[in-house]
């Protein structure tokens, strides 16, 4: 059988990195390819350059065989590659479907007008086969991320192609949503196309692919048959080392002083009467689906959104917040979902994105930066968060997205609340600082201070929380103690209500430990 | 040696600088001198036109012609020009020094009140009037409207002005504003327009809303002429510019011969209408 | 500034279909109206409103063509002095060639095309910013006016149906009640066939996803470059039409004129809704946005406030209409 | 505008650091300068040289004061009028009640800083999209210096050591062979003091996050419209200083004067490589920028070049300057 893509020998430099040294990679027809690596691999920009999106320094591409050159997105698509990108790549003020057919709009009159029904009608299908309840017509950006990711999708299936490269299409999904596509990819996979996937969810990868190659700083480090191997063996081939897990011990809370109360909070549907208690060095865990109103809370306590009612109170003292800079100052820290539009300014560098909520400490006569203070905050960060960049004078946005969000996690660690919002923190992390950052948090509650961490991503919430909470469809619908939750607790509290997918409740339980 | 001689007028774009140029140009010609012609866009530019002053003085000119915006501002400027023993000719309007070794102008204030008694003599002695006026705050603007009103004031108790708008000499936006004026005076008996744009602007505006009014303009070209030939208008003042151009560049050249030349050279002004339009001196006067 | 309009825009969008909405667009246009109306009688004479629509003739062909544009994130300061420019061609093609009456039309409307198609090509080959290139093209075209004219003003009078353009009345002719002039009746069909076009065509789509996020639709493999010319050369091609109603208008291509018309297009624009950072916009909004200026400037004139005054009242008005906008869509 | 902008600076940052660079980014003014040395001689004169410093001055204070909102993604219109008004302002404190110098530069800056918290605040709390509010403000300061001045010009006769902060020259006064105006003077001092507040103060950092992200900025609990409100303040005071500096240089207070200095004042800063989609931005490439615009005013009038080609090659050698300035950055 040949091949459908064999990447022989790739180079590509950014000023001040190599991403990929003479990187190699192969994908045969009807093969899941699983590529993997910590973050700044070069994963993201080999798939890049295959997808017409970068152009190589050297090395050779063939497709089925052939040689050629790949000089943009248009002539990767005439080959039949297409791309789930990392980072959303949407037009946020079109509509689902305007966005699915861009530039392959279906016409009629002739091929003058657009055929806005056939548009919709063709999105609509797409939709149903992913059992995606959207409506085609509504507007992408006013989607969560996760509606967002799924229309990315959506997208790169309308293509028909025969190559398919998805870079960490799930990091957004709840479960339902990646067993859903999981089927999809199934089904693809039986007509012959091949699937690249990339992904830091070691789960993932026994489920769905047929290979595994890992890359390390830009280099091809080796491709095994996943059957024949392990995740201990591909997560040690990853970061050179392997990792030692543990549940995290759950210490005697009840003598400690509730550091943060909220009592009915509501705010129009998205929130209805959430009332909890956290308590000094203690982790609460937040699950519930996609969409069930987890962000919305953090963000109406941190003062982003106005609330329509309820008590907020501090160590027992009931306070207004009116805004993010009440909640900073009263100790509360957030960390946003969603790192591109709330978390990071993307033109400004490293150093200037980790000291923004605390540039008050980096201040001499509260006027003039500390120059040289606030590059050692930022360089402790990069060294304790193993942050890949070249300098801390690097732009945001040319990090890779992991590293983008352990940014994210590097200011507020510097900012040093007593309370900290975690919204999806290990969202796109690989898999050695996803472990770094459970031992960070760790050390954060054992310093005493309060953590709620929201995720998606119920192993991660089983492990790490003290207590869980679960919501559902803007209310609470439970507390769980995590020593014994299970999964299937936390689904059945969650999925008190529809999901984004049509058949929540047998994909739901699918979740597996690592 | 060529005779370098730079004019800084007070615009360029309209065609009453452009016949200031056209003047110019003929004498530069008579006189065997090289003259530049320039001016900012609008007549409320006084430092741009300051710049325009410094870029001249700095080609070591052997004198030079000004129309100044603001006679003022532009003294530093001028006293250089007298320190460096470069003549000063002033032109259009007069500058507020004795560096100037003359001025040749238009007195704008006598030429707008000869206007004022021609619409005064066309309404019959009274009624309401309105000005469409080309600028607030330049010296032709304020000289041209105050001319016509303090001699409307003075002299016709019963004309009544009930309208001053400004339109920037813009043809378009002139037209407007005489249009909401007519709309807003329906007994409007005439209306002045104070510079070429304005008076075309004003013609337009009662030829779109269909009335029969009293239009006295200002300056000529082609379409005010033809307006008072087909009786759109009643009649404009003209002032010289040819002249002015002619006798601003020829006044230099006499400086430069050393000759002593009159404080004031009246390039003069005169009312014109159908009847005396083709009179030979009127028309050398009048421009396309 | 994209940012920071989500939150309006999110809770606008829920309503956005709605008939009701379309009718409080005109809000602010309407209050002003009232206003006038009972400020004076003269306001709401028949004449009083032709002629106010025929004032923004111009400006709203303009308004229109800027739309386009700043519907794609851009931005063209140069649709005043390109309107002169076209003017001036239509008057060398029929005054000093005497070319028959519809050479001269298309000729306008074509260097107005061909100059937009240059702008465009420099934004979107040459990646110079919009707002340089258009600033640069509207120096240009300021100065080429006047050179091909020769700094004189052209006139039509050997082109005895030229005033048809934008002075007579066609519908007059046929509604003798309605004699509204022909400018206002092309802003009208320019309107209409711009806003068609934008909803309707594979061009507009790219229109406003180019706004929207430009590096998105170019991953898409949707050739970018070439659309965004496009989207300029129809831009250009409108200022045309905004030339030949001027020149009619004014029976003459006044060379001089232009400059400082394309901040009176561009608030049409911003006034009417549309954003300047892109990717949203209507030409309703923007035909509303010229209106309310036209009608601010008239009623001000009618009653007769002194000029300072008028400009201290139309800005401060104009923040109060945008801001009655903003807060009609929160609510 | 920003993504397209990725790739050019993806090559860039890497070298942004160097000194090189920084001597790279003057190539097109240097270029331009030999172009005009060549062509004439009386261009390299010391005092034309001082008069193309002097031209700069006031769109080179406006510019600086642009360049702060501009960073932040917004744009002020009424930088211009603004000037006009704070020099009015001056007029009124010195020559109608006269009151000392010192009194009168204060109340001129403070004014200047007023009108812009209320830009300031339109934009940030109100949500009015800056380009109406500074339209709105535009307008309104444009007709208030009018009514405030009796549409006259004020006269300074009364205060002679007003001419003083732009005519006279400090520096010539110690080194007797660079006679170069106060006016010049100021705008260094200006230009200097605002780099530094823009690169060394959380003034300055903020000014940038917030054209970079807005919305991230203040989730990270910074109070943005406080400080936007701030950079608005600080560059209608620098719009002040600049309405002193010209009301010396002529004077007098030019009531009608100073619309359509905006878009000089804007050219300059984009023509010095400050995006209009904000984030990013130097104080040096303004000046620049300002730089660029007096020379090739200075050189072509210099050069005798008429009138009407002066604006067409303007344009063109804009666009020139700032393409050259891009494959630099390429390169
Ligand atoms: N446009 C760019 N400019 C400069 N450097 C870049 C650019 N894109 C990627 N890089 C760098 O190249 C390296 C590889 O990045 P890449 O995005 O391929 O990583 P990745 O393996 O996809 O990581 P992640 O798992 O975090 O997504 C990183 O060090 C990154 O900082
Ligand atoms: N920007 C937005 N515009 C409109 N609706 C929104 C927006 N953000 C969230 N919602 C809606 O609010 C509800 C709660 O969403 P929220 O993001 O809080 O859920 P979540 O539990 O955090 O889920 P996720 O896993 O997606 O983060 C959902 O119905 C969602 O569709
Ligand atoms: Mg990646
Ligand atoms: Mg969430």
């Amino acid at each position: 059988m040949t091949p459908l893509v064999v990447i022989k020998d790739l180079d590509k430099s950014f000023p001040g990195v190599k991403a990929l040294k003479k990187a190699r990679f192969e994908l045969l027809p009807g093969e899941v390819h699983a590529l993997m690596g910590e973050n700044g691999a070069g994963k993201s920009t080999l798939m890049k350059i295959l997808a017409g999106i970068y152009r190589k320094d050297a090395g050779e591409i063939c497709i089925e065989g052939v040689a050629l050159d790949i000089p943009s997105p248009r002539a990767a698509q005439d080959l039949g590659i297409s791309i789930i990108h990392q980072e959303l790549n949407l037009m946020s003020d079109l509509t689902a479907a305007q966005n699915i057919f861009i530039g392959r709009e279906p016409k009629r009159v002739g091929g003058l007008l657009l055929d806005e029904e056939a548009l919709n009608q063709a999105a609509a299908e797409i939709f149903e086969r992913m059992h995606l309840k959207l409506d085609p017509r509504v507007e992408v950006g006013q989607l969560t991320v996760a509606k967002q990711q799924m229309i990315e999708i959506a997208k790169a299936l309308s293509f028909k192609s025969r190559v398919l490269i998805m870079d960490e299409p799930t990091a957004a999904l709840n479960n339902a949503e990646i067993g859903e596509l999981f089927s999809i990819i199934r089904k693809l996979k039986a007509q012959g196309v091949g699937i690249v996937y990339i992904s830091h969810k070691m789960d993932e990868l026994k489920k769905i692919s047929d290979r595994v190659t890992v890359m390390r700083d830009g280099e091809h480090v080796g491709t095994v048959p996943t059957a024949a191997a392990s995740v201990d063996t591909i997560i040690s081939m990853m970061v050179g080392r392997s990792l030692s897990e543990g549940k995290t011990e759950v210490p005697d809370l009840s003598s400690h002083d509730v550091v943060l109360e909220v009592r009915n909070l509501r705010r129009s549907n998205v929130i209805k009467d959430v009332s909890f208690k956290l308590r000094k060095g203690e982790i609460l865990g937040f699950a519930g689906l996609m969409g069930a109103g987890r962000t919305e809370v953090a963000r109406a306590i941190f003062g982003a959104d106005p609330l329509d009612g309820g008590e907020i109170l501090i160590r027992g003292r009931p306070v207004t917040i009116r805004s993010p800079q009440d909640a900073v100052r009263l100790g509360i820290g957030y960390l946003s979902e969603d790192r591109k539009r709330f978390g990071l300014a993307t033109g400004m560098d490293v150093a200037a994105n980790i000291v923004m909520p605390c540039l008050g400490r980096f201040l001499s006569m509260n006027m003039f930066l500390k120059k040289r203070a606030i590059r050692e905050m930022a360089r402790s960060c990069i060294r304790q968060l193993r942050i890949k960049t070249p300098s801390d004078a690097q732009e945001v946005r040319f990090l890779s997205g992991g590293n983008q969000q352990k940014i994210v996690i590097a200011k507020w660690l510097a900012r040093d609340c007593e309370i900290l919002f975690f919204d999806e923190p290990t969202r796109g992390i690989d898999v050695g600082a996803k472990s770094e950052i459970y031992k960070l948090l760790n050390t954060l509650a054992a310093e005493g201070r309060a953590i709620v961490m929201i995720s998606s991503e119920l192993p991660e919430i089983l492990r790490m929380s003290h207590r869980i909470a679960v919501m559902c469809e803007g209310r609470l619908t439970g507390e769980l103690l995590a020593e014994r939750a299970t999964q299937e607790d936390i689904m059945r509290l969650a999925t008190q209500r529809h999901s984004l997918t049509t058949n929540t409740s047998n994909a739901a339980p699918e979740g597996s430990t690592t | 040696q060529e005779t370098y001689i730079p004019l800084i007028s007070k615009g360029f774009q309209h065609q009453f600088w452009q016949a200031v140029k056209t003047g110019a140009e003929q004498a530069a010609k008579d006189y065997n001198v090289r003259i530049t012609f320039e001016g900012p866009d609008s007549e409320t530019m006084v430092d741009k036109q300051i710049d325009m002053l410094s870029a001249a003085l700095a080609k070591n000119p052997k004198a030079i012609g000004f129309a100044a915006l603001d006679s003022q501002a532009a003294i530093p400027l001028l006293r250089k020009a007298q320190a460096a023993k470069v003549p000063v000719i002033a032109f259009d309007s007069g500058v507020d020094s004795d560096i100037p070794l003359t001025t040749a102008a238009t007195n704008n204030l006598a030429a707008a009140a000869l206007a004022a008694d021609k619409m005064a003599e066309l309404i019959g002695g009274e009624g309401d009037i309105a000005l469409v006026v080309h600028d607030q705050t330049s010296r032709t603007g304020i000289d041209r409207r105050d001319g016509f009103a303090n001699r409307i004031k003075e002299k016709y108790p019963k004309i009544n002005i009930v309208s001053i708008q400004y339109g920037s000499g813009d043809h378009l936006k002139s037209t407007e504003i005489t249009k909401s004026i007519l709309q807003a005076n329906p007994k409007l008996k005439g209306i002045f327009g104070a510079n070429e744009g304005s008076a075309i602007g004003v013609v337009n505006g009662a030829r779109e809303m269909n009335r029969k009014i009293v239009i006295i303009g200002y300056d000529s070209g082609k379409q005010q002429k033809q307006a008072i030939q087909e009786g759109l208008m009643a009649g404009a003042i003209t002032q010289n510019p040819v002249g002015i151009g002619y006798k601003t560049v020829e006044a230099a050249v006499n400086a430069l011969k050393g000759e002593k030349l009159e404080k004031i050279i009246d390039t003069g002004f005169f009312y014109y209408d159908k009847s005396n339009i083709s009179d030979p001196k009127i028309a050398a006067v009048l421009y396309d | 500034m994209a940012e920071k309009e989500a939150q309006t825009v999110i809770k606008s969008a829920a309503f956005s279909q709605g008939a009701w909405q379309k009718i409080l667009a005109f809000a602010s246009l309407i209050a002003l109206m009232a206003v006038f109306s009972v400020a004076s009688e003269n306001f709401l004479q028949p004449d009083n409103l032709i002629g106010i629509l025929q004032a923004t003739a111009v400006n709203g062909v303009l308004a229109v063509a800027a739309t386009f544009v700043i519907i794609t994130g851009g931005i063209d300061l140069s649709v005043g002095t390109l309107m002169t420019f076209c003017a001036v061609i239509a008057g060398v093609f029929l005054t000093y060639w005497g070319l028959p009456m519809p050479v001269g039309i298309v000729a306008a409307i074509a260097a107005g095309a061909l100059c937009g198609s240059v702008s465009g090509t420099l934004i979107a080959k040459m990646k110079i910013p919009p707002f340089i290139a258009t600033l640069g093209m509207m120096m240009l075209l300021k100065g080429l006016a006047l050179v091909i004219s020769g700094t004189r003003p052209i006139y039509f009078n050997d082109t005895p149906s030229f005033p048809l353009i934008s002075q007579e009345s066609l519908i007059g002719a046929i509604l003798p009640f309605l004699p509204v002039p022909n400018g206002v009746l092309i802003l009208f069909i320019v309107a209409i066939a711009s806003s068609f076009v934008l909803t309707r065509t594979a061009f507009g789509r790219y229109t406003f996803a180019l706004g929207s996020n430009e590096e998105a639709v170019r991953l898409s493999g949707v050739n970018t470059d070439f659309w965004k010319i496009i989207v300029y050369t129809v831009s250009g091609g409108i200022c045309g039409i905004a030339g030949l109603i001027i020149a009619s208008r004014l029976n003459s291509a006044q060379p001089a004129l232009g400059q400082g018309y394309e901040l009176d297009a561009i608030a049409a624009v911003v006034i009417g809704g549309t954003s300047l950072s892109g990717g949203r916009g209507t030409i309703l909004g923007t035909i509303i946005g010229a209106l309310i200026i036209s009608v601010l400037t008239n009623g001000l004139r009618i009653l007769s406030v002194a000029q300072e005054w008028q400009t201290v009242v139309t800005g401060v008005i104009i923040i109060l209409a945008v801001y009655a906008d903003i807060l009609r869509r929160k609510a």
